[in-house]
């Protein structure tokens, strides 16, 4: 009887097993279809760095150096002089290690003017190391590149068709359900 | 070798399409070896899951380096892997091709600094493609695995690396004297 | 009993402070009071010698044990207590592995994480090259170990707390 | 019982096998090696050796300041996430004493939560990997993936997100936070039947895993083991029951514990501790504010002395640090007690006396993550 009770368990394994793979055939396949399909990341996502300067051209960076002391993978690297005419600092040398780099963002937290920021492009493979030490012409062109970005002052921002940079809409940003929920509120008091 | 490679070779020379015939099989059917060390080779296989689906480009995970093309380098290579690995490397067949995956693979990412770890597994191994990030998101492996591909079926038909990488780490296993790569 | 040991109270647990003769008796006096549960060895490299620190957890109520012992840079060794709690046996040979603590009785005293070949224990504060880029790994390119050697402290003056029992 | 290393492993005895198991194996869940002795297909011994992916956490971490050292304990278990930053976060708060608000409190014992799922997921994968299905991996895979687009969306990596802070959490939830969660608490509860049918209630799974290596009540305890291991061993040890921290102590769940202490216990508990971590997510859900504080006021330069060990229970078991502050604004000493490293203890316990091949059920149910375990 063990031999008959032993096919038995076998059968129903093989039964059960298939009745549950069965099931997911029906469902929607979850594949991205990656390099056909341009992905959509959620905008704070931490793929790369950038600095991005103002919307007329002019360095928004003051080189305070607080990216340079936050960093905990220390790849960051700037040099600066004082500016001859007026206040302020201006940038010799501003030197992002992205191959070392560890993507953890404390560099854009403790940027005072969010100049330098976190972007969506992922595709920096490459066949040679050196491309990835990212100079200031570098930096700011993934900047350019990249048609929105994220720092913890000022939030998700976006560029729009005409080269303006302009704040994202609240159900974009992180703890914009804040600014969401405001309006229902006031439409429920008045 | 130079014929083949070269770009002033007769291009209605039957040779010429057979080298881009088996340059074309090769490309497209890189098996890599599962050889997971730290926080990539969870990405690595989540490079495999469902919704980045590698498989689509005829790509498998091999478990035995005779049988892979590819070695995925997917986290920190310490001191003391760095025998192992280079010797996984010698024990994959030819043609075989190297991905260094992550910070850390390239050049010691943020541990770089500390006494156990080698600054990039191109130290130890011949790298074909480096991806940054720590750790990169599946889809960037898959472009990396992409980009090896191109690399493979743009360029000449190679047999054998030759050996370009010099290093004082005392972790090659040199061969003996029959020729025979020592065993541990 | 008597032991040469310091009490006090630390957030929530009870720190014992000893001196390293009488560690073993005190871990043995711990385990017949019930602390059943080893959760780590510690060690600390203190300027003046070595410290390890015993953190242990009675699982009958909970309560959390910590027994700190300093050791002398000459003398870096302790007792081992593998036999009482068998879980800490890799910790042991991790303090040994990083920090150069031997554990006298240890069944098998091994390095852990490091190659055998290894014969530098990297937690020790002498290996510490300004706290930024340590260049090599190769035992002879560290630091001159002389200066911070001499002179060697004896183990009852150093320690600015415990020694002397109360 | 204790494992020499010299030639004797190597020559081994006249009627032994020795057979190498990794670094590089499949099975190991990363690079342990193994020596094993076999005598026929029985188990004689047992060698681990551990240490192929040490990367000197706890030295570098000496000479970062503490907001630096945060993003670097991401990288110990690399599978759970978040949860590895928690035990330094308390610690220093407790030495600086830094109020958190509620509801960031909330926050990251959703998050913790959260990474304890997709850690369970991945385990479930993997292990059934190893004992030869592949179909699980597939589906789990594919259930982690949502837990982690919704973590990308708030705290902006997938794996590594660097989210927690001293004082709170480093920025505030993404408007449809608590709609994704919901959502795919929804879908886990819908696909929790599924994967009962494949894996517990397998009968291959069953056959390999029950009465396999059984670790008793008493030496689990005095191995100083934790997490699900012991609990499966009987032992109703749980640091978020022991010692409660963040929101814990507002949240109604239980400790599922099993007497049987073999390998299939271990599954079970697994299994049973995703239930209570969706019971957990559902009640804070409700809880927690949808918006106010997420971070409590933290100086921007921390300088600390005083020493504490504090710990969390993260997938693996107990995982507790050792910070000693001397003042200044970089740890004096750090010293992680990785779960998966007492865990890993037992391994010549359990695998003396096994089969071979249960080596592999018996591993796959330790959950070892070598990030944590050489660090």
């Amino acid at each position: 009887m063990s031999l008959l009770n032993e096919v038995w368990q076998a059968v129903k394994a093989i039964g059960t097993g298939m009745a549950t793979v069965h099931k997911r055939v029906y469902e929607e396949a979850p594949t991205e279809f990656y390099p056909y399909v341009e992905l959509d990341l959620p905008p704070v996502s931490v793929q790369s760095l950038a600095l991005v300067e103002n919307e007329d051209g002019t360095e928004r960076c003051i080189v305070c150096l607080q990216c340079e002391r936050a960093c905990p993978s220390q790849v960051i690297s700037i040099e600066r002089h004082r500016n001859p005419e007026g206040k302020g600092f201006l940038i010799d040398r501003f030197d992002i290690d992205l191959v070392n780099c560890m993507y953890c963002s404390a560099c854009v937290e403790a940027c005072p003017v969010s100049s330098i920021v976190t972007i969506q492009d992922f595709e920096l493979s490459t066949y040679d190391l050196h491309t990835l030490k990212a100079d200031i012409d570098f930096l700011h062109e993934q900047a350019r590149r990249s048609k929105k970005w994220y720092s913890p002052k000022l939030g998700v921002e976006i560029r729009t068709e005409d080269g303006r940079i302009e704040k994202a809409p609240p159900e974009m940003q992180p703890g914009g359900l804040a600014e969401l929920l405001k309006p229902a509120a006031e439409e429920e008091e008045s | 070798m130079g014929l083949l490679g070269s770009d002033e070779r007769p291009r209605d020379i039957i040779l010429g399409t057979l080298d881009d015939l088996i340059n074309l099989a090769r490309s497209r059917s890189m098996w890599p070896l599962t050889f997971g060390i730290a926080c990539c080779a969870i990405e690595m296989m989540a490079t495999w899951d469902p919704k980045v689906d590698a498989d689509r480009f005829g790509m498998f995970f091999r478990n035995t380096p005779r049988q892979a093309d590819v070695m995925i380098v997917s986290g920190t290579v310490n001191k003391k892997l760095a025998k192992r690995l280079r010797r996984l490397y010698d024990q994959m067949a030819e043609p075989k091709w190297v991905i260094s995956m992550g910070a850390c693979a390239n050049q010691g990412g943020p541990f770089r600094h500390g006494y156990s770890v080698v600054e990039g597994v191109d130290k130890i191994v011949p790298v074909d493609v480096y991806i940054p990030g720590c750790p990169p998101r599946p889809e960037a492996l898959l472009q990396a695995l992409l980009l090896l591909r191109d690399k493979i079926s743009d360029r000449e038909l190679r047999y054998k690396r030759p050996q370009e990488i010099a290093t004082d780490y005392d972790v090659f296993a040199e061969p003996g004297e029959d020729g025979r790569i020592p065993v541990l | 009993m008597d032991l040469r040991i310091k009490r006090e109270r630390l957030f929530d647990e009870d720190v014992y402070t000893v001196h390293p003769d009488d560690y073993r008796a005190l871990c043995e006096q711990l385990k017949k009071d019930g602390f059943d549960y080893p959760r780590a060895i510690s060690s600390l490299d203190m300027g003046y010698g070595l410290r390890v620190v015993l953190q242990l957890t009675r699982m009958s109520d909970l309560a959390k044990v910590e027994v700190r012992t300093d050791v002398s840079y000459d003398v870096a060794a302790v007792d081992s207590v593998t036999d009482l709690w068998p879980g800490v046996e890799w910790h042991e040979r991790e303090a040994y592995d990083l920090m150069g603590i031997s554990f006298r009785g240890h069944p098998d005293l091994r390095r852990l994480l490091l190659e055998e070949e290894w014969d530098l224990h990297p937690l020790q504060k002498r290996y510490d090259t300004g706290g930024y880029l340590i260049p090599d790994w190769r035992p002879a390119d560290w630091p001159d170990p002389a200066p911070w050697q001499e002179p060697a402290p004896s183990q009852e003056d150093a320690a600015p707390e415990g020694g002397e029992g109360e | 019982m204790s494992s020499t290393i010299g030639l004797e492993p190597v020559l081994g005895r006249s009627d032994e096998m020795i057979v190498n198991m990794g670094p590089q194996h499949p099975a190991t869940h990363g690079v342990l090696r193994v020596v094993i002795g076999l005598e026929g297909e029985r188990i004689t011994r047992a060698v681990p050796h551990i240490g192929y992916l040490h990367r000197n956490h706890e030295k570098i971490e000496e000479s970062r300041t503490y907001f630096q050292v945060v993003p670097f304990t991401d990288r110990m278990d690399y599978v759970s996430g978040t949860q590895n930053e928690l035990p330094v976060v308390l610690a220093v708060e407790d030495l600086a004493g830094i109020e958190v608000p509620e509801r960031a409190k909330m926050i990251r014992t959703m998050f913790f939560e959260l990474f304890r799922i997709a850690s369970h997921l991945v385990w479930m994968g993997t292990a059934m990997l190893d004992l030869g299905a592949i179909t699980p991996f597939l589906y789990t895979f594919w259930d982690r993936e949502i837990i982690l687009g919704i973590v990308e969306r708030t705290a902006g990596a997938r794996m590594l997100p660097n989210y927690y802070t001293f004082g709170g959490v480093r920025r505030d939830l993404h408007p449809h936070f608590f709609k994704d969660v919901a959502e795919f608490l929804d879908h886990l509860e819908k696909r929790m039947p599924d994967y009962e049918h494949l894996v517990l209630e397998n009968p291959i799974v069953h056959a390999r895993t029950v009465g396999v290596g059984v670790l008793s009540k008493e030496r689990a305890v005095a191995r100083g083991v934790s997490g699900p291991v012991l609990r499966a061993s009987g032992v109703a040890y749980d640091v978020r029951k022991a010692f409660p921290y963040d929101a814990y102590p507002e949240v109604e769940f239980e400790i599922p514990t099993s007497d049987a202490g073999d390998t299939y216990a271990r599954f079970w508990v697994r299994f049973q501790e995703i239930y209570q971590s969706v019971k957990i997510l559902r009640q804070l859900l409700e809880k927690t504010p949808k918006t106010g504080p997420f971070k409590g006021r933290a100086p921007a330069r921390l300088k600390i002395s005083g020493e504490r060990y504090r710990a969390v229970e993260n997938s693996r078991g107990e995982l507790g640090v050792y910070v000693v502050g001397d003042g200044g604004d970089k740890p004096y000493r750090i010293k992680h007690r990785g779960a998966a490293f007492s865990n890993l203890q037992v391994i010549p316990d359990l695998f003396i006396g096994a089969k071979f091949s249960d080596a592999i059920a018996i591993l796959s149910s330790l959950d070892p993550v070598f990030g944590e375990i050489d660090r």
